[in-house]
Formats: structure tokens, C-alpha cells, sequence
């Protein structure tokens, strides 16, 4: 058969594209991959899925995807895939955000937390040092310690572009660790309780002080090169990102980069998130046991030695198997570890202080939360790039949260 | 062949009735000219013998066969435009062929006649150019040619030669006229200008607001015309068309004399009148002569260089031999 | 010309065309109107084959009394005008400076017109990243070289650099249209006004300008058909962020992002009437234009 | 072109026309530029323009990456099929309004422009669902159609106006050499207004190859056009100027150079009937 | 005042010299007009003189400043263009307005002079109209409108009539003419019309290729042509020009008799030739006849109404006084 495969441009996306030669190899099947970015995708696959189009036998869909159309029945459930692939390996939170009602509709092909990235050298000038677990008071009074704006150099750096999945995301996993949730349990919008406002004050003083210049529209990529280029002293993102800032071929600064958990605030929530992309198959396709056999070899120890003897350890898809963690060759990567503590240390059903009806960290797992959170997330950018107050990012935040729950029928 | 009956034809665009109901017959073989002011009509009516136009009321007879609701591509018949409507994409040769390949005439066939007609027309050296690389006058000749490689039943010409220089313009008149001596195909001729008409018609109908005010050869009409429309329009330049007391005198309400008809004296004569603009041409000399017994000022020819100085005194006679009368509602007495 | 059978051919060989495009316009038009009255929301599992539950004007209501639907008609309107002004006295100036004679003419004119084939998306990635970006962007060494603080092109100046890109984009079209119709300008009536002593920029005034305000309409015309459904250069630069959120973009945010079909819809049939005033505003005045 | 121009005149007309032909092409010549570079070249501080190691290196990676090929075939399929398709469609539609008008032509030209302002994400969902009703999801076909539909009123319009300029006497001398209607559009009308409808194909051509939403959203392997394979490189993890210029400047390149060669064409007919 | 005088005056586009070094002289009131076949230079010369065009070498002088390098609107003259060159986007108000706003005078006074120059055209009526939506004749009235508005020292015509139908012609012709007479201000005018030439000239300016080949007044050119150019070239139809024996019996290479001078018998005359085509005006006939003694058939004219047959046999002898004679080089001798 001939697989239909939407997937993310990420790196190990791409990579795994080249190694289709291997799935054809043993399978016989062949694949056609429609590679697109992110926002893109997740329109297009998004837009398949509701009106049962059948474009694509498999598609690669996030953490916040999958619980919402697994209950719509749209995905085909994955409870029976083989016995060499050893399902019960996948990391419990992987398996725990990719399933609805203890099914597991989307196999995790790498997953990832956040965490802190710094400099070692710029802690060691700034006279202080990371402890393993920082606090947000901590990261703030480092990061303006390291600043010098004159050697172009920024205390950290952090997500502040609009997008639910990019500044969005990371203001909501911070503001977990200072006590706030989108939602009561009533689905009442909560942003105008304090901690809201605590935490973009926070975020907006600090970021101010030792941000970088636009730092409202750094998302993941701008700032990765930043932080490659040697601006940042600190970086709060993706495990991910780990492999690239150590990679000397693309970055200034590999050689002195430490790591550590997501800051918290003593409530006992850090500020780090959980997601992974994961591949699911359509409800409805017609190759489902083609689809199921590509994703069994995608997500398999199998596949993640392939990489690791073509391209490194280093490079091998992080953050979905156990396994991988006890692996001796994958513990000498010296992310490692931080990566698996930080993905250990994020509960998606449990991420707020005060209860929350909602599953996920960064996001709530209910359909109306991508629209509601991008548009929130743009009051949120205005904010921090100067043309609002917070006060009336955070009033206009929770007009958008409630009239779009209202729409959707929650009230 | 090509006879023509238009029986009560007329012709209204939208609510405008521009051709009242208008018979007329064009013998087999005849040149026959349309003329009239602008806009009276002539076009249009040479539109609905092509079939270019519908007829609003009527029938179109060609050749015994009513034809009223054929599509111009069934009648047989050539157009000459005024703009000659040459193909500008096609060669010489494809343009001239462009009817027969029309009518699925086979490809030897379709050369010979289009070089036959090239040669009748010395078109021959021609015939790859296009017709953007051709004079006026050339260009003029490939249209003709168009026409007549498909020996149609008569040709149509909406004012062919207007776009033509004046030297060019008699060769031209001359070519035509030449060729419908030699092929004897009923001709139908629109134009405005005097000279052609009467050089070349075998007959002349002078149209007016779409209404056919005469028909009849060149010299009948110039010799008597029909109605003062008619006097007015043949000639050039125009016959004085007098009233008032002089006029009746000889019984008529208007009286007509043509410039060539008067003499002029310096002693005596019937009108006496005061030399106003003279124009020379060397050739013939014209002067517009204010006589006290009319209002407007009237045109005399002289033929040769003569001089007569502005404000002069001189007298005028007409030939009463070429004297037109018309009633009170401008006919012919 | 107009004879019976020509007419009752041009009836059947316009068929096809009108045909086709009333179908192009009227299915999707009632299915959007029908949406528009429903409530539709896919990923609550609503779906056409369930039957949809009939809401009224409820999703009208809604989208109307959002926060951002004004600002977002107001974005709209300003990015619309602002850059047929923009391309409007570019390209005519642009078209006067590429009629005279020069050196190198057939270059510049294609050095110019590049632009308008440039796809929208590259033309946004390529000036958000390799322009407007405030640390490697090329505007902002340029800055940095006169010794100015960086613009923070798309956070803070964000309508504006918007407004950039797509008249970059259209900029070429309104040249290349208003150039030709300034190489038909008839020599003889500058001429004439040379003769009856009129200096350069009243010539320009009084015979060059008049003479290019049918190309000017129709550029007009053109382009806000076009501008008014400018999306990518949004999509990809500002995401909507920064007041840059125009009613297609709002739109889209209802359909595919809150995937809230009725309301997008209902969005939709706004769209369609603004886009409707605006276009019988334009062809008031260029209707008048076609006949003249 | 009547008095002589001073070459100081003309040596300031073309400094001025030079600069500016530059400054608009700047961003089209930087990411070509760019392109050649390797990624640490390509976000150095300052930028460097000339003097750099060429490398095709980034050429080479999207070539391994993406099937290129195919992207280019389909955005050449796509774009040539509507276009002539929508000629196909609009020449005798035009015919009729340019040589039988009647009361309402300009009111069904109008109307068609009109069709033009549809926001197209509002009918994203009824389009996606007809497509997949009648199963021509992901199909060049159905891109083919839409993107005609799309640009039919432009091309009924432009190709009219090209038709008007034509004077209705070479079509009637047609009538009276025997052609019949068909004979009339295929050998008289069509051949004069070669001129007119290549800048009509031109145009057209340009704008569906442009055209990014529904060719983005109608398909998936396929008949997923260059405006597809853009989309997978926009915002990859991590800055990539120099792959992304590579891929941009292989996604514009083929109609840039077709506009290039053909911009005389372009030029002349990009009227729109507004130029007597 | 319009005294024009051109010193050594050449004009070459690149490579090709249009007109080679020219001395012209037009006295201030005159009506000059320009002459010569179709390219041979005379817009080109009305345009060095407006200095729309740059000359190539020598100077313009007017009313005895030099003025070769003045831009044309600093010259004080109006131009009348072939094409009216309208404004179109302007009323007939407006276009006639225009030259006195760019002169800033003040509005009343704009208001005065408009009015009476439209109501000496004619125009008032149509003060409000766009030019789109006049006749030939009244676009043409306008143009001149906007011509006579700001009393200029001279007016140039460059074939302003040859758009407008035959009627309309000799109407337009006889105004201008009379305006010339009342404002006796300088006119310059280019014409390829015969009869234009003739009758509204003072002096007539003859050129071929760039160079002048007589100037004169109407009838000396028509009586005494300096060479066979001129001889062919005024007058219609055209001079015969004949070659051979006969020519040289009276001394000349060539010799040149007009139709009108020569005399038809059916007994005995000078040359003996049979009638070919025939063409009847009324007024006039001619006759293409061709004679034994000559390559080329001779035209001939007839006053009135005469009657000849196709083939007659019939005499012509030319009128010796009108006689022109013209040796190798074609000059007059
Ligand atoms: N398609 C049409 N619709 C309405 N009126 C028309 C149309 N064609 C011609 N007419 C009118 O019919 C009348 C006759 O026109 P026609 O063209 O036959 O005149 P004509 O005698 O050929 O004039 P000309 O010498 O100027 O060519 C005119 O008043 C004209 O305005
Ligand atoms: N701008 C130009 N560049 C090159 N040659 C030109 C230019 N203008 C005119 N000519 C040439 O100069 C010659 C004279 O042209 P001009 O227009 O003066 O002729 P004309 O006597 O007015 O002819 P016509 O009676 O046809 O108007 C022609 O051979 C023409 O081709
Ligand atoms: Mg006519
Ligand atoms: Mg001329």
C-alpha cells in the first residue's frame, strides 16, 4: 500500500523521512510523506479529521489533539499493536496524555518537557550558581545579574510570541507554578484572579529587564538561534532544544551549556510543560493495517537504534520510551537525564494548584482551547510588546475565554 | 448572377426606425451607387442586403430566392469594407484564400485561383507579406481580391476608397471600374463622394433619413433632378437653390442654377451683384457673389484664371436652359 | 452585427462561463448562509450527517458583538487604503520616472516588476525573517549602521510592516498597468499643452494625471479585490497579533482555529456584505469607466 | 519624443530608476543571494553580500529532502490547466459580450468580478466537503477547476477587453467569406488576439501559481503544488535563512524566469481595457 | 507680429536628415502654407518652428529675436494639431481655458475671452460638453478656439481639416480663411490637399524630401512651376508631362500641358488619339485619351456635358500659351 503521512517539518520528522527506505524495506509499503509546518498542519490535518476527508492514513498530531478526538471515536484505537513493540515502555506520561479513557489513540514519536538551559560561563561571571531545582525568584535575580546590554548579552530568554502552542504555551506552564488555571471548575474564566496578574507582572518586569529586544515575538525558533549565537544567559524551552545547543556545529556556545528543572514558586508546580508529537491513524482509512504496521516501526526501540547507527545518539527521538533512559550509550548524552526528570515532573492531570476540570499542562484538553488561547495569547503579546497594559490584556482575556464558552455551550 | 429585390424592407434599432419600409430592384450586372448624407442610412441598408443585419420588416430577394432569414455566410455574396477588414494575422495569400478554405475548396484548386486573382490584381510579388507591410492602395487591391476569388453573385463596397489619398483614390475608382467591365457582377457601391458616384455608377440612389429620394443615372440626376434634396446633393459645388421674387418670376417657389450655368459680365445681365471671397485654382476660378436680388450669396464658375476684384461690380446670367424649378415642397416642376 | 442567430449564439457561448461561476458562488454561498444559522462545532462531534441544531442569529449576535470584530473591519479597511494609496502615488511616480529615457530601461523594468511574482508566502517569510527581524534582520544592521535602535518591525510597528510587504507585492502591478497607460498618452496632447504654456508639473496635472484616472480605477479595482482577502502575509508574519487581525483573519480564527464552523460562517456572510459595499463603491466609479 | 534629452538628464533618470529598480528588488536578489550561503553566513553580523563562499549545499539538502520534481510538475499542472481551461471558457464568453452586447453585459462582467470577493476561509468548509463528496480530494483535477473558477472573471474580463479593440468588420468580412461562428473565434478572432490573451495567460498563470490557500488545503500528497512544499519549510525548529532562501528561490524561480522572458508580453497587455 | 525667418535650418533624426540646411522667410500677416507628398517634412518643419522638435543646426528667428533654443511655450504661438490633440477629460470650457489659466490671468477675464471666442466659433452651445461628445467639425472648432483665445503672434495649422468629411471641409476652410482676414495674424499651415492650398494660401511653400522646391503665390506656381515636381504636383487632375519627339520639337525634354488647356476636335488637331475610359461630372468630363505620339494615355477636360465614345478617333490640340517646357534636369525653361 501507499501510505499518506502528514507530519511536522521538524528536524526529527525530516529525519525520519529519510529512513522510509528501511519501513519499505521490511514492509513492503510505500510512503508518501506531505510535510508542513506546524500551524499549517494542524489547520489541514485539523480540517481532514472533522469532515472525514480521508486525505491522510496517518497523521502527526500533539498531545492536545489526540484525548479530543479519541472521544469523537475519529482515531483508530491502538490497544492492539504487536508484542515486540512493547507498548507498556512508552514513558506513563506520554502514554497518559495520547489516551482517552485509558485507550491509547496516538503512538508518541519523541516527547518532550521544558526545562533551563544557561551558561555556565555567564552563572560563573554573575557569581552564582543553578541549583538543580530553581526557583522563579532565583531565575529573575540571575538573569539580571548576567545582563550586559552593551556585550549584547541577555539574561534570558523566553517565549512571547502570540500562538497558543508558542507564547501561550509557555505563559500558561509558568503561570501553573505561580497558582493560576484558565478555569475554574465551573469553566469560569480565571484571569482576573491574582495569580494571573502576578505572573505576567512577573514575566513583563524580568523580561524587561533582561529580555531581549521584540522578545514579544521570540517564539522557539528565535530564540534558539539567539541562545546559539550566545545572547542569552538563560533559556526556559523545549527538552528538545538540548540537542541543538550542544551541537557545536550550529551553536557558538555548545560547550557550555548547563541544564536544570523549569523554575517553580514554592506551590509545588513547576513551570515546565509536557507534550509530544505523536502519529495516529484516521478513523475510516482504508489501510489502517499498513498505517498500524508504519507506526509500530516509527515508534519502536528498533527505529530509535536505526538513528542512533546512522546519525548518533544524540539525534535519536527523545522522550517516549523508558527504555531509552536505561539505555548506556543514550545516558552519556549529557541532556539526558535533565530530560527525563523534567517529563517525569510534569502531570497533565494535575497541573494546577487550586482544581482544575481540564487535562493538560500548557493547554486544556477541550476543543475550543487553540482558538481561545491564540487570541488570548495575541492580548498577551500586545502586553509585553508595550501597546496595553497588563491589566487590560488580562480584562480582555477573560471577555474572549468566557463569550467563547459561552459559545461552545459550556454556560 | 445577382438580382436584388427589396420588398418593403425597413429597419428600427430599438425604437429609431432608421430605413422606413423601401422597395428597390438592382438589376443583374448593375453598378449601383448609394449616396447621402451621413448617417442617412446607406450603410445599413448595404448591411441588410449582406445579411450583417436582421431585417425588421420585409423581404430580401436575391435572385428570385427570398433570402431574408439567411446568415450572411449563405448568401454568396463579397464585402468590401471601408476599413478593408483585411486579416491582419494571415499572409496576403491566406487572406485572398481564406473563403475558399472556407468553403472546403480543395488546396490546388484554392492556389490557382488565388494566384489568378493576385496576377489580375499585381499582387503576384505580395503575396507572403502581411497586410500590416502593404500601402493603402495595396492593401485596397487585397481586399478586392478577397472578394473576388469566390465569383460571388454581386459585391458589396461600404465606402472603400475613404481611407485613401486623393491620388490614390483614382487609380483606385479606376481599377474598380475597369473590373466591373470586365467580370460584369452586379456592384453595390456606398460612398459620400460626389465624384465617384457619378464616374462610376451605372446608377445612382441618393438615400435621405433612409427614405430613397431618386434613382437614376448619373447625368439624369445632375440633369434633372427629382426634388431640391436631390439638386443640393448632386454637384459640386452645390446648385444655388434661389426663392423669393426672382424665383417666381419663372413660376416656381425655389429655382436651382448650377455654378458652371451662370456667366458672368461686367456690363450686363440678369442679376447684378458685388464680387465677395474668390478662390483660384488655377483650373477653374470660383466666386461667391452677393446679388441683391437673394439673401444668400451664390456661386459662379469661371473656368481658367480670372480675376475679379474683391467688392467688384458685375453682373451674373443664368443658362436658362439648365434652369431646375421646384414647388413649395421642393419637387421638380 | 446583432442579428438573431449571432444573439442566440453569444447566449449559449456565455453559458458555460455564467454557469459555472453562479454554481462557484451559490453553493457555497447558501451552504456558508445555512452554516451561519446552525450551531456547528466538529470537534464537539456536531456533524452535517447528525443534523445540525438551529440557532437563529445567535451566531451573528455573536461574531458582531466580539471585541474584535470591529478593530478587525477597522485593520481591514486601513490595510486595504493604505496600500492602494501606497502603490497608487509609487506607481504613478515609479511609471513617470520608467517612461523617460534611460540607460538600461529593459532591466529596470524587470528588476521592478519581480515582485508580482513572488508567491505570498515567501514574500512574508522572506521579509519577516531575513527583514523586519530585529537581530538579523537587514533593516535592522541598517539601523544598527546609522547608529539607531533596531525597529521592532513586526511587534511595533506591525500595521505598517503589513502594509510593507503587501504593497512590495502590488507595487509592480500598479506600475506596470499605470506605465502603459502613460505610453499611451497621445504625444500631441502634451504637446498642445506645452504650446499653451503649461510647465512641466502642470502638465502632469492637468493632462498626465487625468489621463492615467481610468488605469488608477482599475488598479483600485484589482486590488481590493486582492488586498481584501490578503492572508498569508499575516498568517506567517504577526498571527494575527498586534491589531493586525483583519476580518479574513478573524474568519479564520473562527473557522479552523476555534473550528466554530457556525460562527466563522456567520463571519463569513459579514465579510461578503462588507466586501460588497466596497465593491459597489468601486464599481459605481468604475462601471462609469468601462463605458466611457 | 520630441526634443533631444540632455544625457545628464537621462544619466539622472537612470541613477534614479536604478536605485529604486534596486531597492524593489532587493528582497527577490538577498534571499537568492542568501541562498548560496551556509546558515552561519547567512545571520552574520553584518551581513555580507558578496564575499562569501558560494556553496549548493543548501540546493542540495532540499533537493534530498523534498521530491521537488513533483511539487514543480503539480504547480505547473495546476497553473497551466486552469488557465487554459478558464481560456477555453472565456474566450466565447467574452465573444458575446464584446460583439453582441446588450443592456446587461456590464452588469454580468461586474457581477463575475463580484464572485472574486468570497472570503475564501469562509467557504473553506462547503468546498472541502463537496470535494470530498464527489472524491476529488487531493486530485489536480479538482485544483485545476477551482483555481479557473477563481481567476475566470479576470480572464473573462481581460480577454473582453482585448476583444473590443478588435474591429467588428474583420469579423463580419469573416461572416461574408463563409465562416461559421466557430470558424470565426478559431481562425479570425483568436489569432488577432494572440497578443491580448498571452498577457490574459500570463496573468493567470502567475495568479494560480501563487494562489496558496486552497491549493494548501485541497491536497495532500498528491497534488500538493511549490505553495505546499514552501509550507514545509516556513518555520522549521531552529533558523534556517539559508535553506529557507533556497527553498524559496527554487519555489519563485520558474515564474520568475517565465515573467522575465516574457514581461514585453505582460507589460503590453496588462491593461485591462483601460488604455484606448 | 509674426515674423518668422529660418537661417540654415536642418533637422536629422540619428542618422537620416529629414531636412538639409533651409532658408525660409514668412512675413508677419501672411498665410503661408506648406505643401509636398506625404513624409517629405512638413510637420517636421511646423515643429522645428513651434520648437517642439530641436534643430539640428541653424536658427529660428521670430519678430527678429532668436528664439532657437525657447521652449515652444515661451514662443507666444498656437498650434492647431492634426489630431485637435483635445483634452479629453476637460470641457470645451475648459480645453479652451487652459492656455489663459497656465498664463494666470485672472478668471473674468478667462470667462470674457472664452465666450467670445465661442461665440465666433459657434460653440457657446456646447461650452459644457466633453470633446468626446462632439462632431469632427466641432472638435475641430475648439481646437481653434483654443488656438485664438490667447492672440498669439502666429497660428500653425498642421493639416487640420484632413479628418473631416468633404462638406465640412470647404465650410471650415471658408471660416478659417475669414478668421485669417479679420485677426491678420500670421498663419503657417500644412496641407496635402490641392484645393486648401490653392484658394486660402498667400504664399505656398512647395517641398520634396526636406527641400523646398518653390515659393510662391497660388497662381504663380499654378502658371509658372519652377520645375516638373511643381508642374505635377499643383493643380488637379494633374499637369500631363510628356516626353519624346513632340517634346523636343519645342525645345525641351519634357513638356507639360494641363486638361484644361487643350482643345478636343473630331476633325483635325495637333495630336492625333482614341478615348479611353470616360468620366462625367456634369460640370465637367474628362477624357483619358491615347494618342500615337505619346507612351502614356493624356487627360483631358471638357466643360459641361460632352459626349465622347469609347474608341472615337478624335484631335487634341494643347493651348500653346499654357504650355510648360522643361529641360533634362526637369527645370523650368
Ligand atoms: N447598431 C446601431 N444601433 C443604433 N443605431 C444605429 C446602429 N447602427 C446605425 N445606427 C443609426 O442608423 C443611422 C444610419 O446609420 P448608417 O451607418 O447606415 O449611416 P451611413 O449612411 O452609412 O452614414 P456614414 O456615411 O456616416 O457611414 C444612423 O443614424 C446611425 O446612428
Ligand atoms: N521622430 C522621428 N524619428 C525619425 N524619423 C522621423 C521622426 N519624425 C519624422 N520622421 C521622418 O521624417 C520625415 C518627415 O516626416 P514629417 O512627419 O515631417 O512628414 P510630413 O511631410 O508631415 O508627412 P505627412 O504628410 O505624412 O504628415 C519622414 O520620413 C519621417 O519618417
Ligand atoms: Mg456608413
Ligand atoms: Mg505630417
Amino acid at each position: 500500500d501507499k501510505l499518506t503521512i502528514a507530519t511536522v517539518n521538524n528536524g526529527d520528522m525530516i529525519r525520519m523521512q529519510g529512513m522510509t527506505e528501511d519501513f519499505t524495506k521490511k514492509t513492503g509499503h510505500t510512503v508518501e510523506w506531505v510535510t508542513l509546518e506546524e500551524n499549517v498542519l494542524r489547520q489541514r490535518v485539523t480540517t481532514d479529521i472533522t469532515t472525514k476527508g480521508g486525505a491522510f492514513d496517518i497523521m502527526t498530531i500533539g498531545m492536545y489533539e489526540t484525548p479530543i478526538w479519541g472521544k469523537n471515536k475519529w482515531l483508530v484505537p491502538l490497544d492492539d499493536l504487536s508484542e515486540g513493540y512493547n507498548a507498556a515502555d512508552i514513558l506513563p506520561a506520554m502514554s497518559g496524555g495520547l489516551s482517552y479513557d485509558g485507550t491509547l489513540y496516538a503512538a508518541p514519536f519523541y516527547g518532550e518537557s521544558s526545562m533551563i538551559m544557561y551558561r555556565k560561563d555567564l552563572m560563573e561571571k554573575a557569581g552564582m550558581e543553578m541549583p538543580k531545582s530553581p526557583s522563579w525568584s532565583f531565575i529573575a535575580r540571575a538573569a539580571r545579574k548576567m545582563t550586559d546590554r552593551d556585550a549584547d548579552i541577555n539574561g534570558i530568554c523566553l517565549r512571547g510570541k502570540a500562538g497558543w502552542g508558542e507564547g501561550g504555551a509557555f505563559i500558561t506552564a509558568m503561570s501553573n507554578s505561580f497558582g493560576a488555571r484558565w478555569f475554574d471548575e465551573k469553566w469560569n474564566a480565571q484571569f482576573d484572579t491574582r495569580e494571573w496578574s502576578d505572573t505576567l507582572n512577573f514575566y513583563k518586569n524580568m523580561m524587561d529587564d533582561a529580555g531581549p529586544k521584540g522578545f514579544a515575538t521570540n517564539g522557539f525558533n528565535e530564540n534558539l538561534s539567539l541562545f546559539q549565537q550566545g545572547k542569552c544567559g538563560m533559556w526556559i524551552d523545549a527538552t528538545v532544544a538540548a540537542s541543538f545547543v550542544t551541537n557545536p556545529k550550529d551553536s557558538k556556545v555548545a560547550d557550555k551549556v548547563g541544564f536544570a528543572l523549569a523554575p517553580d514558586n514554592g506551590m509545588g508546580r513547576r513551570s515546565n510543560w509536557l507534550w509530544a508529537w505523536a502519529l495516529a491513524i484516521p478513523a475510516g482509512t482504508q489501510k489502517e493495517a499498513a498505517a498500524k504496521q508504519f507506526i509500530e516501526w516509527a515508534t519502536s526501540t528498533d527505529y530509535i537504534e536505526l538513528v542512533a547507527a546512522k546519525e548518533g545518539w544524540a539525534n535519536v527521538p527523545p522522550g517516549a520510551r523508558t527504555s531509552l533512559y536505561e539505555n548506556e550509550n543514550y545516558k552519556k548524552v549529557p541532556f539526558a537525564q535533565m530530560t527525563l526528570d523534567s517529563i517525569l515532573s510534569a502531570n497533565p492531570k494535575a497541573s494546577t494548584v487550586d482544581p482544575s476540570p481540564y487535562v493538560g499542562v500548557q493547554f486544556a484538553a477541550i476543543p475550543e482551547f487553540a482558538g481561545i488561547a491564540t487570541e488570548v495569547s495575541q492580548e498577551f503579546s500586545a502586553a509585553y510588546a508595550g501597546k496595553q497594559t497588563i491589566a487590560e490584556a488580562l480584562a480582555k482575556a477573560q471577555t474572549i475565554t468566557n463569550d467563547a464558552m459561552e459559545a461552545a455551550g459550556y454556560k | 448572377m445577382g438580382r436584388f429585390v427589396l420588398d418593403k424592407v425597413s429597419k428600427s434599432f430599438g425604437d429609431a426606425q432608421v430605413i422606413p419600409p423601401l422597395d428597390l430592384t438592382i438589376e443583374d450586372g448593375e453598378f449601383t451607387v448609394f449616396v447621402g448624407p451621413s448617417g442617412c442610412g446607406k450603410s445599413t441598408l448595404l448591411r441588410l442586403i449582406a445579411g450583417l443585419e436582421d431585417v425588421t420588416s420585409g423581404t430580401v430577394n436575391i435572385d428570385g430566392k427570398e433570402m431574408t432569414d439567411v446568415p450572411p455566410a449563405k448568401r454568396g455574396l463579397s464585402m468590401v469594407f471601408q476599413s478593408y477588414a483585411l486579416y491582419p494575422h494571415m499572409s496576403v495569400r491566406k487572406n485572398i484564400a481564406f473563403p475558399l478554405r472556407m468553403a472546403k475548396m480543395d488546396k490546388a484548386e484554392i492556389k490557382k485561383r488565388v494566384e489568378d486573382a493576385a496576377s489580375v490584381l499585381n499582387l503576384t510579388d505580395y503575396l507572403d507579406r502581411r497586410p500590416g507591410q502593404l500601402s493603402g492602395g495595396q492593401r485596397q487591391r487585397v481586399a478586392i481580391g478577397r472578394a473576388i476569388v469566390r465569383e460571388p453573385s454581386a459585391f458589396l463596397f461600404d465606402e472603400p476608397l475613404s481611407n485613401l489619398d486623393a491620388a490614390l483614390r483614382v487609380g483606385m475608382r479606376l481599377e474598380i471600374s475597369e473590373m466591373h467591365k470586365r467580370l460584369a457582377t452586379t456592384m453595390i457601391y456606398v460612398t459620400h463622394d460626389q465624384v465617384e458616384a457619378m464616374t462610376m455608377a451605372d446608377k445612382i440612389v441618393v438615400l435621405q433619413a433612409g427614405v430613397i429620394e431618386q434613382v437614376g443615372s448619373p447625368l439624369e440626376l445632375y440633369r434633372s433632378p427629382r426634388n431640391t434634396f436631390v439638386a443640393g446633393f448632386i454637384g459640386s459645388p452645390k446648385m444655388n437653390l434661389l426663392k423669393g421674387a426672382e424665383a417666381e418670376k419663372h413660376g416656381a417657389t425655389t429655382i436651382g442654377i448650377r455654378p458652371e450655368h451662370i456667366s458672368i459680365s461686367h456690363e450686363s445681365g440678369m442679376w447684378e451683384g458685388v464680387v465677395g471671397v474668390s478662390e483660384h485654382l488655377g483650373s477653374d476660378s470660383f466666386f461667391h457673389v452677393q446679388c441683391d436680388a437673394f439673401e444668400h450669396p451664390l456661386t459662379v464658375r469661371a473656368t481658367g484664371e480670372v480675376e475679379l476684384n474683391y467688392g467688384a461690380k458685375i453682373f451674373l446670367t443664368p443658362d436658362l436652359a439648365h434652369l431646375h424649378k421646384f414647388d413649395a415642397d421642393g419637387l421638380r416642376l | 452585427m446583432a442579428t438573431q442567430h449571432s444573439r442566440s449564439a453569444a447566449c449559449m457561448m456565455m453559458a458555460p462561463a455564467v454557469v459555472l461561476l453562479l454554481g462557484w458562488m451559490l453553493v457555497p454561498l447558501i451552504m456558508t448562509l445555512f452554516f451561519s444559522f446552525k450551531k456547528y462545532l466538529p470537534l464537539r462531534g456536531d456533524s452535517l450527517s447528525d443534523g445540525l441544531e438551529w440557532v437563529g442569529f445567535l451566531n451573528y449576535e455573536r461574531f458582531i458583538s466580539s471585541g474584535s470584530f470591529w478593530p478587525s473591519v477597522q485593520t481591514t479597511l486601513i490595510i486595504v487604503l493604505s496600500v492602494l494609496i501606497i502603490t497608487v502615488t509609487l506607481g504613478v511616480l515609479l511609471a513617470l520616472l520608467l517612461d523617460q529615457p534611460m540607460w538600461g530601461q529593459g532591466v529596470v523594468r524587470i528588476l521592478v516588476i519581480a515582485p508580482f511574482f513572488v508567491m505570498p508566502t515567501v514574500s512574508a517569510l522572506v521579509w519577516k525573517n531575513m527583514f523586519m527581524d530585529p537581530i538579523n534582520g537587514i533593516l535592522a544592521h541598517l539601523w544598527k549602521f546609522f547608529g539607531a535602535e533596531p525597529v521592532l518591525w513586526l511587534s511595533e510597528a506591525s500595521l505598517p510592516s503589513i502594509i510593507i510587504i503587501v504593497s512590495w507585492q502590488w507595487l509592480p502591478f500598479a506600475t506596470l498597468i499605470l506605465l502603459t497607460a502613460i505610453q499611451s498618452l497621445d504625444s500631441e496632447q502634451l504637446e498642445a499643452s506645452e504650446i499653451d504654456g503649461a510647465p512641466k508639473l502642470k502638465r502632469f496635472w492637468h493632462i498626465i494625471l487625468p489621463h492615467l484616472s481610468r488605469s488608477i480605477t482599475i488598479v483600485i479595482l484589482i486590488q481590493t479585490i486582492f488586498v481584501l482577502a490578503v492572508f498569508a502575509e499575516i498568517f506567517v508574519t504577526t498571527g494575527g497579533a498586534f491589531g493586525t487581525k483583519t476580518l479574513t483573519y478573524l474568519i479564520f480564527q473562527r473557522v479552523l482555529d476555534s473550528q466554530n464552523i457556525g460562527l466563522g460562517s456567520a463571519g463569513g456572510v459579514y465579510a461578503i456584505i462588507l466586501a460588497n459595499i466596497v465593491a459597489i463603491f468601486l464599481m459605481r466609479i468604475v462601471g462609469k469607466n468601462l463605458d466611457a | 519624443m520630441a526634443r533631444a534629452v540632455t544625457n545628464q538628464r537621462k544619466a539622472m533618470n537612470t541613477f534614479f530608476a536604478w536605485a529604486l529598480g534596486l531597492l524593489i528588488f532587493f528582497p527577490i536578489l538577498w534571499t537568492i543571494l542568501t541562498s548560496f550561503k551556509t546558515e552561519a553566513q547567512a545571520i552574520s553580523d553584518p551581513p555580507i553580500f558578496f564575499f562569501f563562499d558560494w556553496t549548493l549545499e543548501n540546493y542540495k539538502a532540499v533537493l534530498e529532502r523534498s521530491d521537488y520534481a513533483k511539487f514543480l510538475w503539480n504547480s505547473i499542472f495546476i497553473a497551466g490547466g486552469s488557465t487554459l481551461l478558464g481560456i477555453i471558457i472565456a474566450v466565447p464568453a467574452a465573444w458575446s459580450m464584446a460583439f453582441v452586447p446588450s443592456k446587461r453585459t456590464k452588469d454580468i462582467l461586474l457581477w463575475m468580478l463580484s464572485t472574486k470577493m468570497l472570503p475564501a476561509v469562509g467557504v473553506l468548509y462547503p468546498i472541502y466537503l463537496i470535494c470530498i463528496e464527489l472524491g476529488v480530494l487531493d486530485s489536480r483535477i479538482a485544483l485545476v477547476f477551482i483555481l479557473m473558477l477563481i481567476n475566470l472573471p479576470i480572464i473573462v474580463w481581460m480577454l473582453y477587453t482585448y476583444f473590443k479593440e478588435i474591429p467588428v468588420d474583420i469579423l463580419e468580412a469573416a461572416r461574408m467569406d463563409g465562416a461559421s461562428l466557430r470558424d470565426e473565434i478559431i481562425h479570425v478572432l483568436t489569432p488577432m488576439a494572440i497578443p491580448g490573451i498571452a498577457s490574459t495567460v500570463l496573468l493567470n498563470v502567475i495568479l494560480a501559481w501563487n494562489e496558496a490557500f486552497w491549493t494548501l488545503n485541497l491536497t495532500a500528497a498528491d497534488a500538493a503544488p511549490l505553495t505546499a512544499f514552501i509550507a514545509s519549510y516556513s518555520s522549521p525548529e531552529g533558523l534556517f535563512f539559508a535553506k529557507l532562501s533556497a527553498a524559496s528561490t527554487m519555489a519563485i524561480a520558474p515564474i520568475l524566469i517565465m515573467g522575465w522572458f516574457s514581461q514585453k508580453q505582460l507589460v503590453r497587455g496588462l491593461t485591462f481595457g483601460a488604455v484606448k
